[in-house]
């Protein structure tokens, strides 16, 4: 199995609370989420990325296990080294976008410098037209500018997994083209593991070896795609 | 009426005993009492603070307050005496029988009031100059802004040994020692006034009037100061 | 110890009149130098941290030579109200207004140059004016900033005695307050009353701090 | 002329300049513009509601000069009455989803409180679906529920026009066809006029009358639905 | 006015030891009370800020009964390392550090938790670690609140003198700090060299303070 995961968490905020209910067992490569506003699906992201902390459960990844109450296995996010592009970017706006995509090759105290680089860097810059722009600050890019800049981010550093919330949803549907192919052309060269949320249905069509709905905090049903090996557990 | 009474900080214990015996024997007499370092005191008036009586630890800063007109020289009246000491920590090995003692290599820090500033340091000064130890002792003094912060470092052993008011030394028998006494060619001689400026001058001769009486100068005495 | 219980109530009541003012004028002048450019800002800035580096008795001896009877502010108020203020717990509230107003508008500026300017820019788009925008928006976010200024300031206000003692005295029951009576205490010998004295104001001091820190609302201003 | 526009600016940011030229006279209610990421379209939208002075030319709404560099005026963006959805929300943070729709509604010092009320409010909660949330704090809503919000938050107080920059980018398809409704109703019973910003091509069916193309800080052409009375400058 | 230079001297440098002191602690404790929960955490933070609401001299008292030679710390430092603090320059940094402690931790407190921390959770699924988070992270985008801080800090322990005068003593070209010096003009009532001495501190401290809010990185720390 690929992704083994099976895990609960229930967020609360006020008189009001929400209960996220995971459980996914596939041997795909490339899964997609499709759901409702609200259904769960970035909050799903987080546990995996090790941002929020399921009650119950396991999450494992390629046979490693991330998360397993029972044995008491909780990997901090640093260990866990996902790909992840969060739904509102999470840009650091004190570095430039050149710095921003830089930020995690560097293991150090100290950030990028300003002309931060390295092939990698200088070829998603290239991928995602962002070589204009490599010196502007966050607070100075337009919408579809972080987004990608934020996407390059995740890439660069060859994660083990990659986690991409919506990460199209900002661009012009000829970007969109572009950035899929240059995705597609990484998943398939590297062999990641990959888990794509999205609203778009080509975006579906492209990724999604596997597509899942999620519905109210969880996973409904495989409508399409499924085979096999893909057992989706309720 | 209320009057306020400036006084030096040396004389804190001793007026406030004063204030409640002349509120006891004069009802409807309210003392305000307002003590710091004579030179803030004589600040504080030259500003135009509201102070009906002045009480200075030294003659020099009753001196500025009467050229300063703060004071009408013709006011102001000496009303205790106190007497310069050397002090040693309780439990010092040193033996100093005078002021030329205190040149030893054993004794390395002196404490000293500012004489810029603090009437008893002035007094140390004073005398050492006349013994003509002032340039020889000058690198081993630590000057203090009050007699009681020498009092204070003495007592710790900070310092080897401190110039105080006799008064200052009995507040602490078990941690300084006196050493000796200085004698000085000029007395230490506490000077009162009631204020040129004081609007309640009637109730501020009454309170200068108890302090020379015979009451006052008792509770004085209780702390240690001699009579004029 | 019936004079201690009114030297605190002094201390409280000079601290709170201190904070309260700098409370309008730290804020106040903290916003318009993180909002306004204009040249000598970053020179505004720093003669108004000048009241830090300035020793307190130093402070308290111009502040008298301002508000004295012979100085001229001082002898204006006194020509055209019959006010002194010498001597008077007003001025033990001046003193330490002034002695703590660095405290405030310094964390403040730098609270509210922190307030993302989107936010302020979408309130505006919806009509509110710019002094509700102030109170709704940009206030609420600094707050967390301001709030540590004010307390800091509350505290200093509540230890000021160098300024406090240069033109208020030292009057018990009427401006002796809980530091300058720790002061004393320590000055005269009295050990065992400047502990104590001591432990009341640290005690007080804690009591109001930990109050405010809850009471205060506290919007953690966390970006969505 | 309901739209008459003709302004330009100039951005800079280190060695790279961005220039914005933007011309449009159109007798249409709803303007549709399309474009590439970081074509200028999210700034046109901040020129016009105030929050960018332009280096010259005029913005005049249905008669009403916003702003005229020539003639000395500029409208404060209190003074335009506008309803604006930024392309990232700017959701108060320190507001729930109730205050944030109801915060244009009252003028006074004072925020609205956290039942915050009024039938517009409400309507909007129930038409997009967030009643559920109503006091949820920004941070601890989904991508699509801020969204929402930041719509809503437009639409409430009833402005003389709308600037929505990608109104429906972070929602599900389904969200999408009801979202869209609600708006068109509201802008068919009001008629104020609108411009939105989109990459989605349904949007653009349905709302642009009049769609424009922007493409390096300006104005393109104008493809479609087209008719006499609009004249695009250049 | 050759004293005047050595004393400026000797002020600035023990202000930036005492500022580069509280730049280690202040920060690093004004974060862990930002970032760790725990019981008693507003409790520790209002205790720290005790040394704003003690007179000066009064700490500098409590100061002398610690370290002095008599004090527990100080007959430990006194019999292992032959240290005696007391009159020293040393001893004038630590009553400075200590007296501007709350006024770095505080500020830093406050900007750490206006701090996005979602940006750090991003920098943590980049796989860089906790210190270096903190480096690139979050100390950069706090760092205007912390440079308030600070510089209030260094104003603060340039007019230091009730603790100083305690410990350190007041010992021409040894331990006579600036504020030491024009306290004690003011008190002799030589008012002339007084206001000397406060313009020349004044001066530096603008200009100190300029520098530092000048050269000091600042990231303007807008969310993106
Ligand atoms: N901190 C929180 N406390 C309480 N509820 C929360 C919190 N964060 C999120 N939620 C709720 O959890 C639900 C799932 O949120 P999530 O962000 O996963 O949705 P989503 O599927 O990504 O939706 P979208 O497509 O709109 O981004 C939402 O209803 C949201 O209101
Ligand atoms: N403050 C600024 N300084 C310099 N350049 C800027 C600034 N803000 C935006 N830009 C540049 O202006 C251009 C237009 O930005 P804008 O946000 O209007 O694009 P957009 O058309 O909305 O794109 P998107 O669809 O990606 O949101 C971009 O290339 C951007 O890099
Ligand atoms: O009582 Mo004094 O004024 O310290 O010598
Ligand atoms: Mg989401
Ligand atoms: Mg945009």
């Amino acid at each position: 199995m690929l992704f083994d995961i099976d895990i609960d968490k229930t967020l609360r905020s006020g008189q009001r609370s929400f209960y996220l209910r995971l459980r996914l067992r596939s041997a795909h490569r490339r899964i997609v989420i499709l759901g409702p506003s609200g259904a769960g699906k970035s909050i799903s992201l987080q546990a995996i990325a090790g941002l929020l902390r399921p009650d119950h459960g396991h999450i494992r990844l390629d046979g490693r296990s991330l998360f397993d109450a029972a044995a008491g296995i909780d990997l901090a996010p640093q260990q866990r080294r996902l790909g992840y592009l969060f739904q509102d970017y999470a840009l650091f706006p004190h570095l430039n976008v050149r710095q921003n995509i830089a930020f995690g090759l560097t293991g150090g105290w100290r950030n990028p410098p300003a002309d931060a680089g390295g092939a990698a860097v200088d070829y998603w810059l290239d991928a995602f037209g962002l070589r204009p722009m490599a010196r502007q600050m966050p607070a100075e890019l337009s919408g579809g500018q972080r987004q990608r800049t934020a996407l390059a981010r995740a890439l660069v550093a060859q994660p083990r997994a990659l986690l991409l919330d919506e990460p199209f949803a900002a661009l012009d549907p000829a970007l969109r083209v572009t950035l899929r192919q240059e995705l597609d052309h990484l998943q398939r060269e590297l062999q990641v593991p990959m888990i794509l949320i999205t609203h778009d249905q080509e975006d579906a069509a492209m990724f999604g070896e596997q597509v899942l709905r999620m519905q109210d905090g969880a996973v409904e049903m495989a409508p399409d795609g499924s085979d096999a090996a893909a057992l989706i557990g309720f | 009426g209320e009057i306020t009474v400036s006084a030096a900080a040396s004389l804190t214990n001793a007026f406030r005993e004063i204030a409640g015996a002349y509120e006891a024997q004069h009802p409807g007499g309210k003392v305000a009492l307002n003590f710091a370092a004579s030179g803030v005191l004589l600040q504080q008036m030259a500003k135009g603070a509201p102070v009906d009586v002045f009480a200075s630890a030294d003659q020099e800063t009753m001196d500025m307050a009467v050229q300063q007109g703060l004071v009408k020289a013709a006011a102001r009246r000496d009303f205790a005496r106190n007497t310069l000491q050397v002090v040693v920590p309780a439990d010092s090995k040193l033996a100093l029988k005078g002021l030329p003692d205190l040149t030893q290599a054993a004794v390395s820090k002196i404490a000293i009031g500012n004489p810029a500033s603090v009437p008893v340091g002035r007094y140390a000064r004073h005398a050492l100059e006349a013994a003509r130890l002032w340039p020889l002792l000058e690198t081993k003094a630590i000057h203090t802004q009050n007699v009681r912060q020498s009092l204070d470092y003495v007592a710790r052993g900070e310092v080897d040994a401190g110039f105080v008011y006799a008064t200052d030394a009995a507040l602490m028998p078990g941690k300084v020692r006196v050493a000796f006494s200085v004698p000085l060619d000029t007395a230490i001689l506490y000077p009162i006034a009631r204020t040129a400026a004081s609007t309640n001058g009637a109730e501020a001769s009454r309170f200068v009037n108890f302090i020379a009486s015979r009451a006052g100068q008792a509770i004085l005495a209780k702390y240690g100061f001699q009579q004029p | 110890m019936d004079a201690a219980w009114i030297a605190l109530a002094l201390s409280l009541k000079v601290a709170a009149w201190a904070t309260a003012i700098n409370l309008v004028f730290g804020v106040g002048i903290g916003f318009l130098l993180a909002r306004r450019r204009f040249p000598g800002r970053d020179l505004l800035d720093t003669l108004l941290t000048l009241p830090m580096v300035l020793p307190p008795t130093v402070l308290g001896y111009y502040l008298l030579v301002l508000i004295g009877r012979r100085g001229w502010l001082g002898a204006w108020l006194q020509e055209h109200f019959g006010i002194n203020l010498i001597f008077t717990w007003q001025a033990a509230v001046l003193a330490a207004a002034i002695v703590a107003f660095p405290l405030v508008f310094k964390p403040a500026r730098a609270a509210f140059e922190a307030v993302d300017g989107q936010l302020e820019q979408a309130a505006r788009v919806l009509g509110i004016s710019e002094m509700a925008i102030f109170f709704r928006v940009s206030l609420p976010l600094a707050w967390r900033g301001i709030l540590a200024g004010l307390l800091l300031a509350f505290a200093r206000a509540l230890g000021e005695f160098g300024a406090t003692l240069m033109v208020a005295g030292s009057i018990p029951g009427k401006t002796q307050t809980l530091s300058v009576a720790v002061y004393e205490a320590v000055q005269a010998g009295q050990d065992g009353l400047a502990n104590l004295l001591v432990l009341i104001t640290s005690t007080v001091c804690v009591a109001v701090l930990l109050a405010a820190g809850w009471l205060a609302p506290g919007h953690s201003g966390r970006r969505a």
